[in-house]
């Protein structure tokens, strides 16, 4: 095996309960997002475009889809011959086995897949965040600093911060603090879920931490907290730039309305910086003569005879004649007949929906339509069906 | 097993499309929104489970290498088999013909495992299972089996054609300039035992003959059993920079668009990740073709985009072809041209063509 | 996904107890063979050269070295884009999981993957033995023969017989019945465990033996009987040529040595149907001046100051000047001092032979030296140590 | 991120090694037992991080490109990066000069995202770490690194050399046609910034100068902080068949061995799958390297035996260079030769060389 300074621990087994039906069959990383990718290809971008070569995927929940939509990573440059990818799935031992207890237990049971590469550092990452980043540079400043663990953030908005974990830095960065969702919030410095450690550094207080029946095996809970009690040497490295938590129906549609805008701030069209996907080889979209299509991303595949505006296509959607979709999310391979009006609506993979069929108002509540209900001709759902 | 070998035969083809081929062999112009001509022939390789494909490049191969690339796109980056680039020994020598290039290879053709042989075009734009054909050729004991299409129209344009019988046994084989509705177009694509082809390549060489469709085929017809095999599906015929934008303008068909591209599986090229066409405010498009990358506020009509084109505000385009990473300024003018790669058209500036439309070449900025 | 006519299973999870030592941290299918290749190999290597280019290995007896051995399949040129080789491991499910209970049970909990392939076949092989086999011509046999399932077998001596499942065929091949490890052996036809199924009779099989709680779960056991007794139309497909459980290690030394052979039986050494195996990419073997070797196969990366006979050297082994090896296997990275003397013993990988030492003798067992033990100068070690 | 472009140029390569540069470029030449030329240059890279290659080849590369496929085995089948094979333009028009040649690729070093670019040759044997270049280039403030290696004896050859002050910075660049013990020969080999390279290139061809080290390096000594880089680790200088033989021999020494092959990692190459060397019965094989695939029932002494190499019984091999697949007959022998790949050599066949070995030419049967 080679030796490698730096290898990527992306954690992928998420649920994301809060996405309702679109995460029943599919892990929250493996979610369609933007026109054409998972959510899981901007984390993965950001590793084969920081020349990060060797990625572990950890999954557990719903693996299947993301297990062969990863493959053997030849989509972001990572079907490397002596590194690239690697699923790993929780250790089945002949005694039986169990889930990850938590992000720090995921990355203690592959201890044994990290030692392979002798790394000097190991960058955890979490599958389930829309944003590009440069993590060599954040890999330099933790050098720079000789830091024990670099942890990224950004600043939110007060109001929001209680939803995070917080640091309080000093001056030269370095973290004195850290609230896991604290009610009452001393800062608004957010820990993005990017983490830098010294492997040889990490691998002792995970291994502190397993012993520990207490410990919920959390890095934000327990390990962060642990480190810092023993006064290692942790630092903030701030992140300027578009970062979401699609967790829920209401920020994955409000992302995917983010896009739409002129000079969006998550650029997706960066030829130097491109976001990566398995490409599944479609035409090029048709737009019909009595189309009209208005402020929206669409995708390869797609045949448009109707009007589309405010909305995200992705491949193989076809819009009937005399169709109106506004402020909607059509997902891979749905089929949209004629004059059917859609309104701030997210339809998921492989819908349906017959002519004449009315989905979603404007009462600012998201219509999500899961697979195979078949919605009925002139049927009128304006709520959550699942 | 693997059954067929697929050679991409590149030395005997014209490159009739003017200042689309001046710098390029004709298999690597690009056609319909995102694909190179040749990237046609290589899905049927893949979808008909060929993995040996030898490309016998003599000229201006260069974009066609850098297109091929591998070979990871086709699944074509293999250990045993895979894709081999095969020029001439010594590009500086006179080209003699085919079997000249061929026999230079030999080797390649002795290791390679596949009992039968099928060579080919590189810039043929169809849907072709050779699974059929090699079932049909077993079927009919046929020696050799060569593929040919009707034609629909009348036309000056050079093919060699082919007399059949009743029984699809091919009679003889014309070298025709002008072509009918109702001619038997040979396209240059053939069929037969490996060991065969190697017999035949080197007797003919050794007699001093190169050039395969001729010395062999046609000189052989009544040594053997030759066999047509009708292909049926849909196929333009490009052969001038006239059919190319014509046949282009098909696609605009949604009935044609279905027969080339949905029905028998995609068609695989390189992938360039560009994100989903993005259509601002401004935007009015209508029976279009667009490809991913693109970024459109202007007006778009009858027109193919493809990669990457970037059509800005109050900027129109009718009729026309724009390659990868156009650029059209503002309030510029577009009818009956086709942009090659990476043209850039200035502000408020107008480009009218005629019903053949005028050809802007690669990287010029107008 | 591609639909694949046929598609082949891998049974990887063997323990391989009698292999003693050399198990203790690697599944069986992982053991060196041959002087360059693991066990594994010939199995992989036989779907390659038969045009199987799905293949999914079922994994979970030690799995580590397997896994990382098989990468994501490029020595075997199963790194293909759309297809390839997937490693299976048993699905940890959130309530926890546990081993494949038997052959058929670890088919029927990849009948998702199988079913993504949406084949009309499947081959179900082991990757415990070697052999070399054409499977398309398996394949078309059973096309021919329009079966249900197809069992590979091979005549074996009567006097080991009962240590197999044997087989009853008519004259037309087809399997008249079915006796696992009988006591008083009716036949000869013993099975290699190569099975081909049509993929929608098996599925249906798969089903109801996990509705039997007295199910072992196994194909020889419980399937191929139970569709017998529901008279499915089973074919035998005789195979002519060498096949080798590698089970103990006296059948391990055996395999070896039948290599040596001037004109073996298993030809190892044909261009049209290499063994494939991952490369170390070590520099040719270097034979020093007063080396001397006969009836040997040594591989690169060796460097032979010694004497060798009727061995198998794999690579990166230093054979110390003075020192003599005879019947013997070394094992990768084996290092040997100066006067050693070894006979008819197999050195496990990495171990190191300190000088003078003399390991095995003419009594007829075979001495095995497991990693680590650092073999003392001038000790006579002639048993099993493991 | 990736800080470092490679470029092999074969454009400056003399093919000096008599038959075995014949039908091939020097890069693609047979040494070491199982690998060639080139794959020590590609192995440096892979070892150095450089995952952008571009090859720039000219002529009689036809053997290079099948040994390259698509860059597998140095884990260069990628994406973006990658292996590139770049031909020149129009292979029947006169070479002018490299310059020339990488002019005619100016998009390929615009779009390489690098920040450095190292240029170097297709046929130096050695283990260097680029990543040390780079940081001493950085260290030095220096604007262009040339990578020297000190020479060990008086021959006559022709190569550039170096003169260099106390601090490494170059002086003088000269062309020479005798080398003496302790000259610094430059080996064609520089580190620059990629948008130097570029501004320099331009430059250079816009005044119609084209030879990169004459016109470029030599032309701007005193105009760029111009540095040395004295690479010291072992280099065997490979320009003659002598020079290819004498250090082939070399290889026996298993303190060459240890230094060139296990020192620094292995060296990647095509891998063929061939079994373990098999010795029969009557094998006597001594001071001599073998490949896998090899099967020897002969003698072999002071030899290198590459891989699938056939020794038939009583065959004697004596201070010879077996190629890839050779057969040597029953009771043939053989003393001071060099047989290229595929050589056959019959029953009871003698063939003895002088001190300067003899050649015998690819797949001849003797």
């Amino acid at each position: 095996m080679f030796k490698k300074e730096t290898i990527a621990m992306l954690l992928a087994g998420g649920q994301g309960t809060r996405l309702k039906g679109l995460t029943k069959k599919l892990a929250k990383p493996a979610v369609p997002f933007g026109g054409k990718y998972r959510i899981i290809d901007f984390t993965l971008s950001n590793c084969s475009n920081s020349g990060i070569d060797t990625v572990g995927v950890l999954t557990q929940y719903q693996p299947h889809i993301l297990n062969s939509y990863i493959g053997i990573g030849s989509a972001w440059d990572l079907d490397r011959k002596y590194r690239g990818i690697s699923v790993l799935p929780p250790y089945q031992g002949q005694k039986g086995g169990e889930w990850y207890k938590g992000t720090a237990n995921a990355i203690y049971q592959n201890a044994y897949y990290i030692n392979q590469y002798d790394p000097e550092y190991v960058l955890v990452i979490s599958g389930d965040h829309i944003y590009k980043m440069d993590y060599s540079k954040m890999i330099d400043h933790h050098k720079e600093k000789g830091a024990d663990a670099t942890i990224a953030v950004l600043e939110v908005p007060w109001e929001e911060a209680s939803r995070f974990g917080l640091m309080n830095t000093n001056d030269t960065n370095k973290i004195v603090n850290f609230e896991e969702k604290p009610t009452n919030p001393k800062s608004n410095l957010a820990s993005m879920g990017v983490y830098i450690f010294n492997w040889k550094v990490l691998n002792q207080f995970l291994l502190e931490d397993e012993q520990n029946k207490l410990s919920s095996n959390d890095f934000g809970k327990d390990i962060i907290p642990a480190m810092l009690k023993k006064d290692k040497e942790l630092y903030a490295y701030e992140f300027q730039g578009y970062w979401k938590d699609v967790g829920t129906v209401k920020s994955l549609w409000e992302a995917h309305m983010d896009l739409l805008s002129d000079d969006p701030e998550l650029d997706i069209n960066d030829p130097t910086w491109k976001i990566y996907s398995v490409n599944p080889n479609q035409p090029p979209q048709y737009i019909a003569s009595k189309a009209s299509i208005k402020r929206s991303l669409v995708n390869e595949g797609c045949l448009v005879y109707g009007n589309v505006e405010n909305s995200v296509l992705f491949y193989g959607v076809y819009v009937g004649l005399g169709s109106t979709i506004k402020e909607s999310i059509i997902m891979p391979d749905v089929k949209i007949g004629a004059n059917v009006t859609i309104k701030k609506a997210i339809i998921a993979s492989g819908t349906v929906i017959k002519d004449g069929a009315v989905i979603g108002d404007d009462s600012g509540e998201i219509t999500l339509i899961v697979e195979d209900l078949g919605i009925a001709p002139d049927s009128n759902i304006n709520k959550q069906l699942t | 097993m693997e059954q067929i070998m697929g050679v991409i035969n590149l030395g005997n083809e014209k490159d009739l499309l003017e200042d689309l081929t001046k710098h390029r062999c004709q298999a690597s112009v690009p056609f319909g929104g995102r694909y190179r001509l040749v990237d046609f022939i290589l899905s049927n390789f893949v979808k008909s489970g060929v993995h040996n494909v030898g490309v016998f490049a003599r000229k201006k191969y260069r974009a066609l290498l850098d297109h091929l690339g591998s070979g990871k796109e086709w699944d074509l980056d293999r250990q045993k088999d895979g894709l081999f680039i095969l020029p001439p020994h010594d590009s500086t020598e006179s080209y003699k013909g085919d079997i000249q290039h061929f026999y230079e290879h030999l080797p390649y053709f002795e290791r390679s495992k596949e009992e039968y042989i099928l060579v080919t075009q590189g810039s043929i734009v169809w849907n072709i299972n050779f699974r059929h054909v090699l079932e049909e050729h077993k079927n009919q004991g046929a020696d050799i089996t060569l593929i040919y299409k009707d034609y629909s129209q009348e036309e000056k344009a050079v093919y060699h054609t082919l007399d059949v019988d009743d029984n699809e046994r091919v009679q003889a084989v014309h070298l025709e300039k002008t072509i009918n509705q109702g001619d038997n177009v040979f396209l240059n694509t053939y069929l037969m035992k490996k060991s065969l082809f190697i017999d035949l390549m080197k007797e003919t060489y050794e007699q001093g003959k190169y050039d395969f469709v001729t010395d062999v085929i046609r000189a052989n017809l009544n040594r053997y059993h030759v066999q047509g095999f009708h292909f049926k599906g849909y196929m333009p015929f490009i052969h001038s920079i006239e059919s190319f934008y014509n046949h282009s303008m098909n696609l605009l068909d949604p009935n044609v668009l279905q027969q080339l591209f949905y029905d028998h599986g995609f068609i695989y090229t390189k992938v360039k990740h560009g994100p989903p066409a993005k259509y601002l405010q401004g935007s009015h498009v209508v029976n279009s073709l667009i490809a991913n990358g693109c970024t459109i506020e202007g007006k778009v009509e009858n027109s193919i985009l493809f990669r990457g084109v970037k059509v800005h505000k109050g900027a129109v385009i009718r009729n026309s072809i724009i390659m990868q990473k156009g650029e059209i300024g503002e309030e510029a003018f577009l009818e009956n041209v086709i942009l090659d790669k990476d043209v850039k058209v200035s502000k408020d500036r107008i480009l009218k063509g005629e019903e053949i439309p005028t050809v802007f070449a690669k990287s010029s900025h107008l």
